[in-house]
């Protein structure tokens, strides 16, 4: 049985971990860059272990110095998280081969799902529908601009070994496609050193949905309904919510089945989500399978009622599912949103710095899983996702409404962040009635981006408040307590005159 | 004792009339108000005005004078004026160069693709420059078309926050 | 429909109510006293009227005050929280005469209800069963101790006009009778301004199991199930939990059908909570009914997957129940920890003071309902329950782990607190088995307040930490630097004398 | 550097060896231990010790050599002993009058009773004042048999945190 944990991560999907695992009574071990010494993870963790400096090439991908770590700490197990390591088949096999359980599949499911092509096919052959399109991965500029004229416009240009929305470009016009493809392709390359790419047919007015699963040694596997992550920005997911307004009960278990084959064809072990990209008549199609936790995970375990960490944990044991496919429920519904440290009206642009302060919303329906603390530098060398609100609703009506409420009480000061920006898509017209897809951002962009109004009673205030704390500021420093001053003669100078004024 | 105070573009004149214990009369442009003014910590203030509650922080700002006062939901970049300020503010604006415009890095980062040359003409919306921060790449563009008249930085190179990264000189004067 | 609505409390209870209002898009009004002017409700909600000095006699029990604030933010409806005037009879018919919805029973079933002997009758009479012992409120020292004569010791000595554990004792020995009847009828004269009490038949190794009932204008009246709420100290619960480890299915259908039916009995409108006490072998007697929201009411909330303060306002506003009583279930499990700024170790003595630092737990399963935040000054006036720790997990030895880890991340300085006391609890072996009766802190204490070892390397840290603290405060204050001394030359010859050693 | 450092009955030679960025050598009573010590904020610090994660929170206590320092579940009162220090601890000792006990309100409150008299001869348990604080009454009991010499305060009067409230004369020295 696992008694001793390493988390191979950062963030709050990090202490997430550490949670669970705190929990269950397993030890942790955490392990952390240069730029991570004084990151939550490392504070919260039983024992922390320097992997390396800042960039993550060098430490949190550097599989050397965290096998390193866990043999070190003994452990039994390594924990991967999202991102970094976590789909890396060389990792997953590396572990086996030290005798260290890899929470997550196996080098096999991981690499079979990680190649978009060889995925493809499996799900070709599973009977699990794709999306329409050429297949076949490209390594040369020639190769793909012939590819893109037979397709024809719109297509997807996709990193062949990518994830995350990185190395991936829309292309709608000709005249785009040269510069799309070179910067999916350089992009592809730093990330993750393979600059082949991956052509699709685009599909319009798409929603994006995907199917959590689950599975354990013993050939069980099951699917925790689906989760709806249309809304996304850069390609990258900012809200989700779970069950998805569009989908039908049919449709829900039909997809569902399609998912649990997916997971089956590939003999999946763990945690796992089937992506699917489906049309306005709910056509749905395979885009791809993440053999890993998502970021999103907690909207369904709050909506199923389980524990997606300590699920992982029991698989990885050898225990078998004690959730069984027509026991599970969905109830009430639930939404996440990604609190990032970035500017949105400054097209999203990350936001590193230190935090000032936090206001977390709290009470009935609310959970926020984060990392940051007052005082914390947000290190501009990882993912800027700082936070997330899961909220929790009877129906979608009563989710939406507590999400407001929730953002309300949210605040982060210190850093740029899209708290506002959040508030404003709970706003709007066309997420309220649900049917949105995954242009929702850009065809919105003027009403989300849109400065609320301070009346003038408000602002007023403001001005008022800056006043007196100008003013308290001065009296403090007024001659007759000079003694405070610390000696700072231009200062004095200063004060004077204003008080001449 | 009074002040200008400018938020955005409103600069205000604000009078402080009397204070006893927390309750402060103030004018700001001759609106009177009575408040019930509290500190809470550092930074942090209670104000109640009509009974209507309102929650403000204060963040000292780069210099003495200038604050950036965080509500509910907004935040406002707010600068005590005297005549320093007025002095300094004049002498900044005839510096400026109207024709000119230099691209700088807003975050710390690392350069990954030039994509433009030393004297090349560019159209708007064409991509400059492309940088990476946070895991994330950023492509920089020209917002009207121009020639490229300086780059500051090579391929690879590390920047920081506000650095220079290319020079247009916009090709006329239009907005 | 209620558009506006006032609370007439203070602390955690009143920010939750403002959170629930402000999801349905309903505005507050807070109340404060001279002490709470920067308490958490005061900033929240999006009014704040004064209404007296610091003590609650004369602020948050001054109905004319609070009627004034009302009429002055023309309020639609008041909300009294718990305590303080929740459950006042002229409170709720002062409400009606003014014109404002009174977000609770009528004065009627306040009355019925909050007069334990009348409500001993009441329930008789619907044929619920009442706790065996003689009837009748007591004036006199003679009566009194006559009665108790009769019933045979042990008994418990009730304030007839009581609640929350005030001007109550139990009595064990002859000797102790006088000075215990004293006693209660002195608390009750000052908590309530009645010193007539009330005598029970003490049941011995007793469970407290209460039911929450939702009665709506239309004589629609479900329950909500049962929560178990026999850790108590000083006749105070600090640890209730849903659903009750002791209760059958059956003997809980049964206790709901009788909880539904004391209701019906008095007519009841709104939310209350059906008290049993009950037996080792699961007899079950009616002890009250708290005729207003409970503390422990979220672990309802979580468990059954509704929001209690948004189902009174729906009833406040005439609403038919949305909930039927054969769609409720009770889904894993929930426990709920008080946090008391008190000194267990110190026979629980309330502990005001300022929070220095408070760190909240947070993740799956977690939910926190409090009111103080770093810098506020917990005034010495009011109730020191500060903040609500409550879990959910799949089962009960779910959601006990999930508590345990939860104490562990919860940190809270400047006062003294109960959250090691509550970690104890967690730990100690009845509980963990669940058949735990009220005498459970009693039986336990030695358990329960046991120093915690820490070890001697964690010692060692600590002393080291203290020391290296202490030698930065001198280096800043060195020679060198004295500029920064603010003139402070007895700190000066201070540090000279230190660096001297 | 070192110091005497006191933590509960215990009194540690502390002794500060080297220092290299925010490793740290240090020893306690001659054990040796190589720390990475960083500061997270004011008072709050991490400690990786053999690669062991300790979070501690110092709080000044009510002069410059005191401390409260709080672990992931435990406070300690901490104090840096020094020449000073140790002086003032002989004085106070020498002051101590071991028959009589005094009873002292342990936070703010209202004396709701007095149960007892001056003079009057008390057992162990007896209750000697009921005292009202956070709604809550408290009594305060004899912890032994004794005699009541004296009762500073009178019914229904505000009392202060550790104010004195009724001082006891105990029969025997029996622990």
């Amino acid at each position: 049985m696992i008694k001793k944990v390493l988390v191979a991560n950062r963030g709050e999907i990090a202490v997430r971990i550490i949670r669970s695992c705190r929990e269950m009574g397993i030890r942790t071990v955490a392990v952390y860059s240069d730029a991570d010494r004084k990151a939550m993870h490392v504070l919260y963790a039983d024992e922390a272990h320097h992997i390396g400096p800042s960039p993550s090439s060098d430490s949190y991908l550097n599989i050397e110095n965290i096998i390193k770590a866990a043999k070190a700490s003994k452990v039994d197990a390594i924990h991967p998280g999202y991102g970094f390591l976590s789909e890396n088949p060389a990792f997953s096999a590396r572990c086996k081969k030290e005798g260290i359980i890899f929470i997550g599949p196996s080098e096999y499911a991981i690499s079979q799902m990680g190649e978009k092509i060889t995925a493809r096919k499996i799900m070709t052959n599973a009977g699990v529908p794709v999306v329409p399109g050429t297949p076949g991965k490209i390594s040369s500029e020639e190769e793909a601009l012939k590819i893109i004229e037979d397709i024809g416009l719109p297509v997807m240009i996709k990193a062949s070994a990518g994830g995350g929305g990185k190395g991936m470009r829309l292309v709608k016009k000709p005249k785009e496609v040269k510069s799309s493809l070179r910067a999916a392709r350089s992009e592809a390359k730093t990330a993750f050193g393979d600059d082949s790419v991956f052509i699709e047919k685009y599909i319009e007015s798409p929603h994006h949905i995907e199917f959590q699963i689950l599975a354990d040694q013993h050939g069980n596997v099951i699917h925790l309904f689906e989760r709806e992550c249309s809304v996304q920005r850069r390609h990258q997911k900012i809200i989700e919510e779970t069950p998805s307004p569009i989908l039908t009960g049919e449709k829900r278990r039909e997809m569902g089945d399609h998912a649990v084959a997916a997971a089956r064809a590939v003999n999946y072990e763990g945690a796992g989500t089937i992506e699917f990209i489906v049309d306005k008549d709910l056509n749905y199609y395979f885009l791809e399978m993440n053999t890993r936790l998502q970021v999103e995970h907690p909207i369904t375990e709050r909506v199923v009622g389980v524990d997606l960490v300590k699920e992982q944990i029991h698989i990885a044991n050898g225990w078998e599912l004690s959730l069984r496919q027509d026991e599970l429920k969905q109830n009430g519904h639930a939404i996440e949103c990604r609190v990032y440290a970035e500017d949105p009206e400054n097209n999203f642009m990350p936001a590193p710095g230190v935090v000032t302060h936090i206001g977390i919303p709290y009470g009935v329906g609310v959970r926020v899983d984060g990392y940051i603390y007052e005082g914390f530098e947000i290190p501009l060398f990882y993912d800027p996702l700082i936070a997330k609100l899961i909220v929790w609703g009877r129906d979608r009506n009563d989710s939406l409404e507590r999400t407001r409420r929730a953002l309300k009480e949210f605040t982060i000061a210190g850093v740029k962040n899209n708290l506002q920006f959040l508030e404003r898509i709970m706003n709007a017209e066309e997420f309220i009635k649900g049917d949105y897809t995954t242009h929702f951002i850009e065809q919105n962009r003027d009403f989300l981006l849109k400065e609320d109004t301070c009346d003038k009673t408000c602002e007023d205030v403001v001005i008022i408040t800056a006043f007196l704390e100008y003013l308290e500021k001065i009296r403090k420093a007024s001659p007759k307590e000079m003694t405070a001053i610390k000696n700072n003669w231009k200062d004095y100078s200063r004060v004077r005159s204003v008080l001449k004024l | 004792m009074s002040y200008e105070v400018k938020l955005k573009n409103r600069v205000a004149n604000v009078e402080l009339i009397g204070q006893e214990g927390d309750k402060i009369l103030v004018a700001v442009d001759g609106k009177e108000y009575t408040l019930d003014f509290v500190k809470l910590s550092k930074g942090k203030y209670s104000i109640l005005y009509r009974n209507k509650s309102f929650n403000l922080e204060l963040i000292p700002g780069s210099n003495a004078k200038k604050y950036q006062v965080n509500t509910f939901n907004k935040s406002f970049d707010v600068e005590i004026i005297d005549a320093e300020s007025k002095y300094l503010a004049n002498r900044h604006k005839s510096t400026e160069d109207e024709g000119e415009s230099v691209i700088t890095a807003p975050i710390p980062g690392r350069v990954i693709k030039i994509m433009v040359e030393k004297g090349e003409e560019v159209e708007a919306g064409q991509t400059l420059i492309i940088i990476s921060a946070m895991k994330m790449e950023s492509e920089f563009k020209a917002s009207k078309p121009g020639v490229v008249i300086d780059i500051k930085v090579s391929e690879d190179q590390s920047v920081e926050a506000n650095q220079e990264l290319v020079v247009l000189e916009y090709a006329s004067e239009e907005a």
